[in-house]
């Protein structure tokens, strides 16, 4: 694997989706609430990706749409994409949509490349000259993956100004944190 | 460090774009004798007092910082052609040829050679607008990204770097999502499936 | 349940500030570990009724099977979350023997205090492993993090740091407000560890 | 009338004689940083270099020892900064690279030889001092047959905990000439067919790997 060890690639994994159960399962408690140790074949659950996905390849589960690619969804991205706050519904919207695909609905593809272009514009415009207060709301409704794009143009534009500015260029090394006040 | 490059963010700190743009050429009038200096960066020299002379921005400086030279404004810098490049930028979407580090070079020519530079505050506002109109024609660039190759006519070192860490991560998105349909972005194809280890487990050097 | 503590434990991990270590989390820590054991009781507890039940363990695909395969991949689940915690603290501290100064001692205290002993082991190891190649190149990789200009710079002291500081080329006192016209070289990992500040203009 | 093909190619002829040593370390320190895998060690720039930069140091020094005029002693110390903060620059972002994909370096072959002795020995001893480290915190206390550090488990058939250079990572680069199909891997053939000569080209890295290797092409 190889992103083994990134952060992202874990998190993305952990976003459950609904499953059917294509085999008994002993020995495994689906749900805390039962101290039942055994799973029928087909009772319903939600399980992480990383699990669903193996067990999928093994004909074990079936994998159903989640919530956050249902028609409700869909048609909101289709009315206007830039206003739709894909953070709430999954902060790895575009990621996990990647990896979901070829599961379950190949149409998720399409929907993804869809959203992005268009998003990407408004991305791409309030992180060049927006000032970060104003776009904050505007914030709230990105994924990782934007989230990512617009800090990368935010911080880039910052450090060219900064260089403009001139000011001192040793710095306090960033690794030790904010300044602690020093003992007046 | 201010000027160490970050490496998540921009592979390059602007401090080290303005590194690399103080090796350019410039010409200078040194008002001293002084003997050729044989640097490891090449031999410059030797100096005679009034006669012009080819040096690297960092050198010039470092003598005009000593009151040694005076600087001859680059060619590019002056008020016609920056006023007709201006023109040129502000009627048509392809960015005007401009020397590759010409937001650094000036930069460092206003804040060390200002007697220098006739006008200064003129040629100064100039190419702020130019940069400004420039900077505007990247973003309309950005905007019609698809995921493909992409190249861009003339555009500047420091301008490249702003917007490197954007852009690439915008096209390595692009890239994902229109090729995603073909190949899934699963890790491993189906054949590859874990076993459960369930023979006895031998004790064997941990592979390392 | 389903690894849900490693992904907490990752969770710990991504909430900090980029670069910046939390202190490192113990407990949750063991509790991933601790549920490790318990998947692998589990699966052993199945693949023995398995056997019991002389069935081939390695072909047959029934409810034992499935839920051996699931404790596996809860295992391997946990395995990767404890992992990436170690190894992306580890990335953070290979930062600090780079930025701050070779010596842990030369770690500010509110920074050794997140460590875990291996990772202070770990640090010294590393800044050693720096130390020996640097020795053998024969170049200090330490200084000089940003791009010369004026070999000389002008720098102000932030904490006393006392009389007959032995710089490369003098020795200065450098008492607490004094400024100073140092050796960039010389003056950058004071800096670096917040002890002095660069005037400019 | 020299043709285009000619005429650069006495261009390069040129450029190369008078390039001289400190443009090439800046290429390479250049490249190096840009790429997202790390590239072939230039020892024997370096060891030019190196040696370039003590003979330079002890000219400062005895021009410092009997006060030479002071003016040149600067001027001479600033070229010395400014080629030693290239060297370091350049070593450091290598060790970085070798830190961030220790174990897949020592386990391929090919970029444990585009390593220097010196960055071999450490990355073989950041692979003991990270494993003892993980292997303390974490591996010991897995069950068995789960305390590998390279597979997840015994039966992992690949090595699927070692972290891979990402090749599809985007660059930007100018070719130094005219670039056609046979200066590309073939397999890439649909891809990438030419390059301009000086054109700012945002491409994937992978792409343009043969030709940044045979020096035709430089990352900025």
């Amino acid at each position: 694997m190889a992103n083994y060890y990134d952060i992202d690639s874990i998190l993305v994994e952990e976003e459950f989706v609904p499953v059917v159960f294509q085999k008994a399962i002993n020995g495994v408690k689906i749900d805390e609430s039962t101290e039942k140790g055994y799973v029928e074949q087909g009772s319903k659950t939600q399980l992480p990706f990383w699990l669903a996905h193996e067990l999928h390849m093994r004909q074990a589960v079936s994998i159903g749409v989640p919530a956050c690619f249902n028609q409700k969804t869909r048609l909101e991205i289709q009315a206007d994409a830039a206003c739709v706050d894909l953070r709430s519904r999954c902060p790895y919207f575009y990621e996990f949509g990647c990896k979901l695909a070829p599961l379950c609905d190949k149409s998720i593809g399409l929907l993804l490349a869809y959203a992005f272009r268009i998003r990407y514009k408004e991305v791409l415009h309030k992180a060049h000259t927006t000032a970060f207060a104003a776009a904050s709301r505007f914030l709230m409704l990105l994924t990782k993956e934007e989230t990512y794009m617009y800090e990368a143009a935010q911080s880039s534009m910052a450090a060219f100004k900064k260089w403009r500015m001139g000011g001192p260029r040793l710095q306090r090394a960033s690794i030790l944190g904010r300044k602690r006040k020093p003992a007046e | 460090m201010a000027g160490q490059s970050d490496s998540t963010m921009s592979l390059f700190s602007s401090e080290e774009i303005e590194f690399m743009a103080e090796d350019e050429m410039v010409e200078i009038v040194p008002n001293l004798r002084m003997d050729s200096l044989n640097f490891i960066c090449g031999d410059y020299g030797p100096f005679y007092p009034q006669l012009a002379a080819q040096v690297p921005i960092w050198l010039a400086l470092a003598l005009k910082k000593r009151g040694k030279c005076t600087i001859r404004l680059p060619q590019w810098m002056s008020i016609e052609n920056l006023t007709q490049v201006l023109e040129a930028e502000r009627d048509s979407h392809a960015f005007q040829p401009l020397p590759f580090h010409y937001v650094e070079i000036s930069r460092l020519l206003f804040d060390l050679a200002r007697e220098d530079i006739p006008d200064m505050y003129m040629v100064r506002s100039l190419i702020e607008d130019i940069r400004d109109v420039r900077f505007h024609k990247v973003e309309t660039n950005l905007e019609k990204f698809t995921a493909s190759t992409v190249t861009w006519k003339n555009m500047s070192a420091m301008e490249v770097n702003v917007i490197r860490a954007f852009a690439g991560r915008a096209l390595q998105a692009f890239y994902k999502h229109d090729n995603e349909q073909q190949t899934p972005d699963t890790d491993r194809t189906l054949d590859k499936q874990p076993q459960i280890p369930t023979d006895r487990p031998k004790r064997n050097l941990k592979p390392r | 349940m389903y690894a849900r503590k490693g992904y907490e434990l990752i969770k710990d991990l991504a909430n900090g500030e980029k670069g910046q270590l939390q202190p490192f989390n113990e407990d949750l820590f063991n509790q991933v570990v601790d549920q490790c054991s318990q998947h692998y009781l589990e699966l052993q507890a199945l693949i023995r009724k398995m056997q019991e039940e002389s069935v081939d363990v390695r072909e047959t695909r029934n409810a034992e099977h499935y839920g051996a395969l699931i404790h596996h991949l809860s295992l391997i689940r946990n395995k990767r979350c404890l992992m990436a915690y170690v190894h992306n603290r580890a990335e953070i501290i290979q930062s600090f023997a780079w930025k701050v100064g070779l010596e842990l001692l030369e770690l500010p205290e509110e920074v050794q205090e997140k460590l875990s002993l291996s990772e202070k082991n770990y640090f010294g190891k590393h800044s050693a492993a720096l130390q020996t190649y640097m020795a053998e190149v024969g170049i200090d990789l330490n200084v000089d993090m940003v791009p010369p200009k004026d070999p000389y710079i002008k720098v102000r002291v932030l904490d006393d740091m006392g009389e007959g500081i032995l710089l490369s080329d003098k020795t200065a006192n450098l008492a607490r407000h004094s400024m100073h016209f140092l050796k960039r070289t010389d003056a950058e990992q004071y800096i670096a560890r917040g002890l002095m500040e660069e005037l400019t203009g | 009338m020299a043709t285009e093909e000619s005429a650069s190619v006495m261009d390069d002829y040129e450029t190369l004689i008078s390039t001289t040593d400190v443009e090439l370390l800046k290429r390479a320190w250049r490249n190096e940083k840009a790429a997202p895998e790390i590239l072939q060690f230039e020892s024997s720039l370096v060891q030019r270099i190196k040696e370039q930069i003590e003979l330079a140091e002890q000219n400062v020094e005895i021009s410092e020892a009997n006060n030479i005029d002071p003016l040149t002693v600067s001027l001479y110390q600033m070229d010395l900064d400014r080629t030693q903060f290239l060297l370091r620059s350049y070593l450091r972002v290598r060790l970085q690279k070798i830190e961030k994909y220790l174990f897949y370096v020592l386990k391929t072959d090919e970029y444990l030889n585009r390593l220097s002795k010196q960055e071999q020995m450490f990355a073989r001893r950041c692979t003991d001092d990270l494993g003892s480290h993980l292997d303390e915190t974490v591996l010991a206390k897995l069950p068995d047959n789960y305390q590998s550090i390279l597979k997840q488990s015994i039966t992992s058939e690949e090595d699927d905990m070692v972290p891979v250079p990402r090749l599809d990572t985007f660059v930007i680069c100018k070719a130094k000439q005219y670039l056609s199909g046979l200066d590309f891997e073939p397999e890439y053939s649909m891809e990438i067919t030419e390059m301009e000569r000086d054109l700012l080209t945002f491409v994937c890295y992978k792409f343009i790997k043969k030709p940044l290797e045979n020096g035709k092409i430089d990352l900025v």
